[in-house]
């Protein structure tokens, strides 16, 4: 009958909204349920998992000592010329002239984070680090040298 | 105990001692003044932030909680941030009618202040016709939206404008015919008289299910007329980007945003006047013991709880629904709620005569 | 419909197409001017049913361009690759937007990126590019930019 | 304004929808010539972020044009570079580890999860109820965790390479895993309450935006869009890839062909990409997960082609190779460029308030669009 379908729309209509309301009442009276992180004040406390990809570092030991040989397989993978490598040549104790790496340029306003780098590199000497908080004031500075000044590479590296 | 019928009396009395009859007049009128301005400042700044916070634990945030203690001072800072802004007005627009909009939608906002009771005897103008009065003012408020979209030059603002032009005519109807249910129960237009006749107990109580009905109605039809979501059509955020006021920026949005909040408080203090006894303590019938422990709760208490319940009620409704389409929501008026309506303040009329409610 | 099967059914009907051998799906070379009837009857054919053109694209050879439509049937769920060779100066193909909707906007992308002329399109305009775009068209191979491509 | 009106004889205005508008999610451009409410007709422009991809990558090597393809569908992410993988190692042809497969399968369904997540809050939102976005977003973080967790990026990942994937699996990926899909089936209810069962929204969506089965096929559309009108075009099912043809899912069909379909058939996908990690989590071979590549990799003189089901649609690679380490031409089929084609059919005739809630269970993404 007409009356019994417009009163039985009216009334599931309703009901249907009932269910909805009763839905966010629960929210909105059940704070524990709230999952927000207030970001800077939690710094402290925050846990990145190890394999987070924040930027390019240079692994350096206590001796100040790197495994890169400057193999520039990492400026190859590289997509979009993140990474540059000057290399220089060292003389050996033997009085060999040997390849090293003078500087390795990391553009880091170019970097992707693809991780292609890292895989690429034959003898480990780079890592994706967790830091994550990037920006700065002057373009310049995130054109950095990975390798610490007066660094060298590890006996027995090649 | 104090209350604020004993303040104003005591202010009354201290003013004509002192004053000439004219002169105490005059004061109150500024004093009155004064007051209803920093009552809309104030309820701006408590819905705004009440609204953020109900939104936020609806959405499982946290809300504001960075300005002041516990986020309190945020809808202060907002004012800050939109008293700086430069108040632009589009080159294409109507400059005079662009500006009045605002204006206007607050002095309807103000004017509507006027009836209501905030607590026992303490009301600034105990009008004779006072649901009269404010049924009809508060249509008055689709005149701003309605040259704010013209006069914007813009065609999200016109079509958020005649969007709303068309909801707020429909649900007038609505919402005038659950208001009449309480004044044929009650038999008078003076809100005061109104609130008077449920010392015994509240009309959604007293009244059965046809006032049930009449209530749910009513909270449906004010939130329409609001343009609160569900209803929120002549804004419409994805649809119309912001509807009416698209091209407002600086102080001149914020009258909107403002008169938007004070419309819905005064709709909600109408509806919990009309319906949930306005200052009038909960009664039940002649049960003086229990009724006498509930008169120890101040009645602007009464008032300003049962009205923010209300409130909440309709912010409630904000976050939970998806908005409706034009055209539906036409229908919902003119095929549901209105014929409803009528059926229902037929009922009430019948129940009125016989003398069936409590 | 096995491969070999289509592709006898497909040179009953067109006794002009040549086949090319390799690629996991069969594939036709159409002159330019046969095109659109073919398609029709790609289309319409009750054993051939090839209504969902799922990707067109165009390659340029340098020395030609090559118009590349993939085609499938949700019917008999098997695939036919067509290819049709166009000129290097004003390339032109009839278009088959009529016959898979899907084509009007596919063609619009290969006509402002390879400068491929598409006959009787119904809205033949730019639809990636900005309004007002001169010059060559991006994905040709001899395109330059100098302002904003970056060689590494 | 008003001249403008009153100079057109049927009353139709023009309405620009976007670049910048809340209900496109991103830059697209709709022109709307509308007549009161009513939409005459929908003209898209594109190209805002259009990056030419397509020509990028002809300059990258097989290794590294993968990463590019994360950019373009960037919810589905992983399944786009799945795609560039398969497609990779079909002219390779190498065969990959079945722990590699599995891997791939599971982040595959995870993203879909992901993306049908956001999809879903964010057509909530189109159509004006708030609170589902975040709702949606807290499920969706736990999939993110678990992203960032193996992968080491939460949206943009690039863990598919050439050969398997890039890193095994982390050692709480199966328990993170498990708790993901605990959580999931004890708020899915909630989606129900919210949104589904609302009549205001069921209200919105039925019959709106109809698409019938014919349409669906000749535009070329795919996904739970044409799913929604009955037109079974699911590639993990037609064209199985890796190892969904061992699997038990179902391929979600609605008939009605409107917008409340294309709905149920993307909330219901959820489930069954549930149903396939529920089968495989617990069943991940032990083994290699990268195969041995060379160190370069050249792809032999031809043409390859792979479709993968992306949580938008069919999408497709098209490598042509001349024999270099380079790809002489790239082109991606993109889902969501096919089904924007459709809008203008579909949006004909109804209101403004519908066309929001189209573009919204089209499910489109703007760089999937532009490329």
């Amino acid at each position: 009958m007409f009356i019994l379908k417009y009163i039985k729309e009216v009334y599931n209509g309703l009901k249907s909204l009932v269910v909805g309301l009763r839905r966010t009442l629960y929210y909105f009276s059940h704070h524990k349920e709230i999952i927000t992180q207030q970001y800077p004040d939690n710094r402290d406390t925050l846990v990145f998992p190890d394999r987070f990809k924040g930027e390019v570092v240079m692994l350096h030991d206590d001796n100040n000592e790197h495994a890169c040989t400057g193999c520039t397989a990492c400026e190859l993978a590289c997509p979009n010329a993140t990474i540059k490598i000057i290399t220089k040549f060292d003389i050996t104790p033997e009085g060999k002239k040997k390849k090293a790496i003078d500087k390795f340029v990391y553009h880091l306003e170019l970097c992707t984070m693809c991780n292609l780098c890292v895989v690429a590199c034959p003898t480990n000497a780079i890592k994706m680090a967790q830091t994550f908080e990037h920006s700065v004031f002057n373009r310049a500075e995130l054109t950095k040298v990975l390798n610490k000044p007066a660094s060298k590479i590890r006996e027995g590296v090649e | 105990m104090w209350s604020f019928s004993k303040i104003s009396k005591l202010i009354d009395s201290w003013l004509s001692v002192n004053f000439s009859s004219t002169w105490t007049m005059v004061i109150e009128m500024v004093i009155a003044g004064i007051a209803v301005i920093t009552l809309f400042a104030l309820l701006g700044l408590v819905l705004v932030l009440m609204e953020r916070r109900v939104a936020a634990w609806i959405q499982i945030r946290l809300g504001p909680n960075r300005v002041g203690p516990g986020g309190m001072l945020q809808s202060l800072a907002d004012t800050l941030k939109l008293l700086v802004k430069e108040g632009m007005t589009p080159d294409g627009a109507d400059k005079f009618l662009f500006n009045l909009a605002p204006f206007i939608a607050m002095i309807v906002a103000m004017l509507l202040m006027a009836p209501i009771a905030f607590a026992s005897n303490f009301q600034l103008w105990d009008l004779n016709i006072g649901v009269l009065y404010v049924t009809a003012i508060s249509s008055l408020m689709v005149i701003s939206i309605l040259m704010a979209g013209w006069a914007s030059n813009n065609k999200y603002s016109l079509m958020g404008a005649m969007r709303s032009g068309a909801q707020i005519v429909s649900y007038e109807l609505s919402a005038g015919l659950s208001i009449m249910s309480i004044v044929v129960l009650s038999g008078s237009l003076n809100l005061n008289e109104i609130i008077q006749s449920q010392a015994d107990g509240w009309w959604l109580f007293k009244g059965h299910i046809p006032v049930v009905i009449a209530f749910i109605i009513f909270i449906i039809a004010v939130t329409a007329e609001t343009n609160r979501a569900p209803f929120d059509l002549a804004e419409a955020e994805s649809e119309l980007t912001a509807g009416f006021h698209t091209e407002y920026s600086g102080m001149k949005f914020a009258l909107f945003f403002l008169a938007e909040y004070i419309n819905v408080f005064i709709v909600c203090a109408i509806g919990a006047t009309l319906f949930l006894g306005g200052w009038m303590p909960f009664h039940i019938g002649h049960w003086q013991a229990f009724n006498h422990v509930m008169d120890f709760i101040p009645s602007s208490i009464w008032f300003f709880g049962k009205t923010f319940f209300l409130i909440f009620l309709i912010m409630w409704f904000r976050w939970t629904f998806p908005r409706l389409r034009i055209d539906q929501l036409l229908d919902l008026e003119w095929k549901y709620l209105l014929p409803i309506s009528m059926f229902n303040i037929l009922l009430i009329t019948l129940m009125a005569i016989l003398g069936w409610h409590f | 419909m096995t491969i070999e099967a289509l592709k006898e059914k497909i040179t009953a009907l067109f006794p002009a197409v040549t086949f090319e051998e390799g690629g996991q799906w069969p594939t036709v070379l159409v002159e330019p001017t046969d095109w659109h009837r073919m398609a029709g009857i790609l289309r319409q054919n009750d054993a051939l049913y090839f209504d969902y053109l799922f990707c067109l694209t165009c390659i340029d050879w340098k020395t030609h361009l090559t118009m590349v439509y993939h085609l499938d049937s949700t019917k008999y769920r098997h695939n036919l690759v067509v290819k049709v060779n166009l000129l290097k100066m004003n390339p032109a193909v009839e278009t088959v937007s009529d016959i898979w909707q899907t084509a009007n906007f596919h063609e619009r992308e290969v006509y402002e990126m390879f400068g491929v002329n598409f006959l009787h399109h119904p809205d033949l305009r730019l639809l990636i590019l900005p309004d007002g775009w001169e010059g060559k068209h991006p994905l040709l191979k001899d395109f330059e930019d100098p302002i904003n491509m970056i060689k590494l | 304004m008003v001249e403008e009106i009153a100079s057109t004889a049927d009353g139709n205005i023009i309405l620009n929808l976007g670049p910048q508008h809340p209900a496109t999610h991103g830059v697209l451009h709709l022109v709307i010539t509308i007549n009161g409410e009513t939409i005459q007709k929908v003209e898209p422009h594109l190209g805002y972020i259009h990056r030419s991809i397509e020509k990028m990558c002809e300059s990258l090597t097989y290794r590294q044009f993968i990463y590019v393809t994360s950019r373009m569908d960037y919810l589905s992410s992983h399944i786009n570079n799945h795609a560039c993988a398969l497609c990779v190692e079909k002219g390779l042809q190498i065969e990959i580890p079945s722990r590699s497969q599995v891997i791939r399968v599971l982040m595959d369904e995870l993203t879909r999860i992901a993306s049908h997540e956001l999809w879903w809050g964010a057509m909530a939102m189109d159509l004006g109820a708030f609170t589902p976005f975040f709702h949606a977003f807290r499920e969706r973080e736990a999939i993110n965790d678990i992203m960032e967790e193996t992968c080491g990026a939460r949206l943009t990942m690039n863990y598919m390479v050439p050969g398997g994937v890039m890193q095994d699996i982390h050692p709480n990926f199966q328990r993170r895993v498990k708790e993901f899909i605990t959580l999931f089936k004890s708020k899915v209810s909630e989606y129900n309450e919210l949104v589904t069962g609302n009549i205001i929204f069921q209200n919105r969506m039925k019959g709106v935006g109809n698409l019938s089965a014919a349409d669906a096929i000749s535009f070329g559309c795919t996904g739970p869009t044409a799913r929604g009108s009955g037109v079974s075009c699911d590639i993990r099912k037609l064209y199985p890839y890796e190892i969904y043809e061992k699997l038990d899912f179902e391929e979600i069909l609605e008939s009605d062909g409107d917008s409340f379909a294309r709905y149920m058939v993307r909330v219901r996908e959820m489930s069954q990409s549930i149903s396939i990690i529920e089968q495989l989590i617990d069943n991940i071979p032990e083994g290699d997960f990268q195969a041995k590549t060379k160190a370069v990799l050249k792809l032999p003189k031809g043409e390859f082609y792979q479709r993968v089901e992306t949580a938008r649609g069919d999408f497709g690679v098209y490598i042509v190779s001349e024999g270099g380490t380079t790809p002489y031409r790239i082109k991606y089929r993109s889902p969501g460029f096919s089904n924007l084609s459709a809008l203008d059919h579909m949006a004909r005739g109804s209101k403004l308030g519908d066309l929001v809630a189209m573009m919204g269970t089209l499910d489109l993404v703007i760089p999937d669009i532009d490329r």
